[in-house]
């Protein structure tokens, strides 16, 4: 019997830490009256109120408490686990305590924040969360935690600007790439546009990446392929890939997805034709191919953006308009041009300098109100002009439609075979806003590019290059480590109904024949609890989150 | 009808492409679930009639259960009347029968019985023998539907209260399976205690059989305190269909939307 | 060469290279000129639209 | 509701409310009791909102009648 096992037979000592949060929590509820009626609390021995439990000073405490007191259970109250439980918890790891006997209680959000202003009903309602929290760490268990093995090969999804960044960053560090483009040219997006907001031509550039990447020897890359099938996990996923010289299997260790988005063709809108009423990207062409006869062109930005079927600001559209607009002015003089807006979205470097020089180059802006929108009839624009209160016709032969990046066509297949979430407006949604930008929540897996959110060559460039520092964060590890908040199926009692297998999001259970029993693939599941939930007799159960736990926690409230 | 049962029986033993045939037999006045195996032992062979047709039911699928979880390579006929394989067809799903290793003798209900099980589909869709007859319409959810929600509440308080949890409406269920039952879980049901808990023991079962209940009735002939639970599962069968569209059991291939990913399929 | 990186700034940007390139399995010297690290973020309370506390 | 991390558990757990809202309703218990509602970590007015919402509705309900007198008040 090793350590851990003799932690489930002894008596829970339960050592609960309030956090004042300095005044974020102390200042809406009586910090000190909580951590009185924690002592009270059945199995804890030890209870202290820090100033703020996640200083140094705040962790030696908890570390001189399980040592000194002989704890065996940690419960914090203070802040979002989300931010916070990897620190405790791993905190009580240093002090030789099993971290999945830590709880954390958060009452900051559930109770300085949302009662602010009626102390005694938080203070009230933090003593009850303490109570439940205590009552289920004394059933928490110790878990080990998981290791694997690693595959040092990434496939990158899309050999747009983003994907050839992040293979060239991953190339320079020594890993081996799979670079998978589904059209027959690398480049993307950006092969469309003409000349860059730098000043450059979009052309050079890209094929300065490009002939870098297709010289490594470390790249292979595939054109005119698509990624069939992913399965396994991170550190070893297995991958079929259909090519132009038949199907490939291997296997990666990380995917990053780089698979961009598409403008939209406005087809329907503004009077759309593709010849006198074109879109951004065929006036990019235009400008290519040097081909503008116009003498007035008139600019719609938010053209099919910000509307009730889209809701969001595609936010790279300003930017490509004005910018275009200024080439026109440019290289035609005597053109005359307008942009109808509705806001102006000019962030970065030397972007709202540009819209000033715009000004100066005599394009003229003017603001259109959503609610009573230009109009485009036969060489003519009216709109009305809310400063006057007129409505103004444009004499115009030209009129160019700002569209919105829109999520591929192919996003949700994508989405779906990688088992990974996408957001309201069909864009694939990051782990976490503000922690984990690149990631996925499967672990392993990562985004960068338009596949998120519309973004500038330069932001996908730089999401590239920072998912290549995400992937070889892990991948030069020796092994993988992974949380053992995950699912067991106890054989005993599972009868093989194959419940929970069609439940699992992430394919981690299948059906052992020979036992007629389901089995987990621990790596592979997130801890989602669908088959827990599912699971008619109990015998899948979610790590750290059993029945008699959560039970408890509800029996103490 | 028997005699055709028993000719089929006869058949399937005699030439090898089963093991065996679970079906009833008439012992010493009493009905009793029975495997056949061998042709010439066919002489107690009954269909559960006693003193009306079909008055002696058995979950004959729950016995097949068993013998398969034993026997997993064998190929096991059994007698099935058009309930048993709407169960049949539960426990395909369910992977507790492989369809190709179960082989069924299928036959219909009279017009008697079917009316006494309140049956809507008193046959089998592979018939060996007797007359389909006219499923029943039921009334029974929608009168309850139509008392005013504190009628309900007492109806059923008094109903439960009735309870002396003897766990024979799970027993005898042939879409009960599992080794361990919830109903049995401490956390979830207090022991030794009567009343049960009221509604936490009988709305589990429900719960549990919202997309399994195929609608046999045993449940409510088993019940020593008369408790209506067959009524109960009704309800979670109309849920289920209005919301769903599913009715489980009336497709040989059925997918249970609770356990398929992703939202409710449109209505 | 050496495996030893200097990273200067410790800011969210500062910290979250360090963090990366230590879990790489490079030895990190951060530097930071004020006496505790956090940067512009440190400041903040609660940052959109996540509502996370900063720090 | 396409935004779950986990992919599709809320989706899972929408229709098992679906059957169990109105399995209490049947049984006489009003179906007010239970609510889902899905708010993310990034929406804290509409939690607030929903959570007062559901007191303003469970409020006039009362306790259950069905409650068990238990002595779980450990303090």
């Amino acid at each position: 019997m090793n350590m851990n096992d003799l932690i489930l037979y002894e008596e829970p000592r339960i050592g609960v830490f309030v956090c004042d949060c300095g005044s974020n929590i102390a200042g809406h509820l009586d910090c000190a009256d909580v951590a009185e009626y924690a002592k009270t609390l059945p199995n804890v021995v030890y209870v202290k109120e820090n100033l703020y439990t996640c200083s140094e000073a705040g962790i030696v405490e908890i570390k001189k408490a399980i040592k000194g007191q002989n704890l065996n259970r940690v419960v914090v109250a203070s802040c979002s686990p989300r931010t916070h439980q990897p620190l405790f918890s791993s905190s009580c790891a240093e002090a030789g305590l099993n971290p999945y006997l830590f709880e954390m209680v958060n009452i900051r959000d559930q109770c300085s924040w949302v009662h602010m202003g009626k102390r005694d009903d938080a203070t009230q309602k933090a003593k009850e969360l303490i109570r439940m929290g205590v009552a289920k760490s004394a059933g928490l268990e110790p878990q080990e935690e998981i290791e694997s093995s690693l595959v040092r090969k990434v496939l990158v999804m899309g050999g747009g600007i983003a994907g050839l960044s992040a293979a060239q960053a991953l190339a320079d560090m020594g890993l081996d790439i799979m670079l998978v483009e589904k059209t027959s040219n690398f480049g993307g997006l950006l092969q469309q546009v003409h000349q860059l907001d730098t000043g450059g031509s979009a052309r050079a550039l890209l094929s300065k990446i490009i002939d870098d990447v297709q010289s490594r020897s470390n790249i292979t890359c595939y054109t005119k392929a698509i990624v069939k099938e992913t399965g396994g996990y991170i550190g070893n996923f297995e991958i079929k890939i259909d090519t132009q010289n038949g199907l490939i299997k291997d296997k990666v260790g990380c995917i990053v997805v780089a698979t961009g988005a598409v403008p939209l063709i406005p087809k329907g809108l503004f009077g759309y034709d593709g010849e006198t009423v074109i879109s951004l990207m065929e006036l990019e062409q235009k400008l290519k191919k040097d081909d503008l006869t116009a003498r007035r062109i008139v600019f719609i930005q938010c053209a099919g953006a910000r509307t009730k079927e889209r809701e969001y600001c595609s936010r790279i559209c300003c930017m490509i308009g004005v910018k275009n607009a200024m080439i026109v002015k440019e290289k035609y003089p005597l053109i005359d041009v307008r942009i109808l807006y509705r806001d102006m979205q000019m962030y970065g470097t030397h972007k709202e300098q540009m819209l000033w020089d715009a000004r100066g180059k005599g394009i003229q802006f003017d603001v259109y109100n959503p609610d009573n929108p230009p109009e485009v009839k036969e060489g003519k624009v009216s709109f009305f002009q809310s400063i006057t209160g007129k409505i103004i016709d444009l004499d115009t032969d030209l009129v160019v439609l700002s569209t919105p990046l829109v999520p591929r066509s192919d996003a949700p297949a994508v989405a779906n075979m990688m088992r990974v979430p996408t957001d309201q407006n069909g864009f694939f949604l990051e782990a976490h806003a503000k922690l984990r930008p690149l990631d996925f929540a499967a672990d392993g897996i990562f985004v960068c590019g338009s596949g998120r959110y519309p973004a500038t060559s330069t932001e996908a460039r730089t999401q590239g290059l920072g998912v290549a520092s995400r992937v070889a964060a892990i991948l030069f590890k020796d092994k993988l480590v992974k949380s053992a908040i995950v699912a067991k199926i106890n054989p005993e009692s599972c009868v093989g109904c194959k419940a929970c297998l069609t439940m699992c999001p992430y394919e981690a259970i299948t059906y052992n024949r020979d036992k007629r029993i389901c089995e987990i693939n621990e790596i592979l599941c997130k801890g989602c609890g669908n088959c827990a939930a599912t699971c008619p007799s109990h015998s899948a159960q979610l790590c750290g989150y059993k029945p008699e736990q959560l039970l408890a926690q509800i029996g103490a409230a | 009808m028997i005699d055709i049962v028993r000719q089929k029986i006869s058949k399937l033993l005699s030439d090898g492409s089963v093991k065996g045939v679970v079906a009833l037999a008439m012992a010493n006045g009493h009905v009793a679930p029975c495997l056949f195996q061998k042709e010439d032992d066919l002489e107690p062979l009954c269909l559960g009639d006693t003193k009306k047709p079909g008055d002696a039911r058995y979950p004959l699928n729950k016995v097949l259960i068993t013998i398969a979880r034993q026997y997993p390579e064998d190929v096991f006929g059994v007698l099935v009347r058009g309930c048993d394989e709407r169960g049949l067809y539960v426990l395909y799903r369910l992977n507790q029968l492989e369809p190709d290793k179960v082989m069924t003798i299928g036959i219909a209900c009279p017009q008697e019985l079917a009316k006494a099980c309140e049956c809507k589909k008193p046959y089998p869709d592979e018939l060996v023998a007797g007359e389909k007859t006219e499923g029943i319409t039921q009334q029974g959810v929608q009168d309850m539907e139509d008392m005013d929600l504190s009628k309900r509440f007492s109806f059923w308080k008094n109903q439960f209260s009735k309870c002396v949890k003897c766990y024979g409406c799970r027993d005898i269920c042939p879409m009960c399976f599992c080794r361990e039952c919830s109903l049995e879980c401490e956390d979830i049901i207090s022991k030794g205690e009567l009343p049960v808990d009221i509604p936490v023991f009988h709305l589990t079962r429900a719960m549990h059989m919202t997309d399994r209940c195929i609608d046999c009735g045993l449940c409510d002939e088993t019940c020593p305190s008369g408790i209506p639970l067959r009524l109960l599962y009704k309800k979670t069968s109309k849920i289920m269909n209005a919301e769903f569209g599913f009715t489980s059991g009336i497709n040989k291939n059925e997918q249970s939307p609770l356990n398929l990913m992703g939202p409710a399929p449109e209505k | 060469m050496t495996n030893d990186i200097l990273v200067l700034g410790g800011g969210i940007a500062g910290i979250q290279s360090s963090l990366d390139l230590a879990e790489m399995g490079f030895r990190v010297h951060l530097v930071e000129s004020l006496a505790s690290i956090g940067g512009k973020m440190a400041q903040l309370d609660k940052t959109f639209p996540t509502n996370d506390c900063a720090i | 509701m396409s935004e779950c991390n986990y992919l599709y558990g809320n989706y899972c757990a929408e229709k098992r409310v679906t059957v169990l809202s109105q399995m209490l309703d049947f049984c006489g218990i009003e179906k007010d009791r239970l609510r889902a509602r899905w708010v993310s970590s990034a929406e804290a007015p509409e939690f607030v909102e929903e959570i007062n919402e559901f007191i303003d509705v469970l409020k006039p309900l009362g306790p259950s009648p069905l409650k068990k007198q238990t002595s779980k008040d450990v303090a």
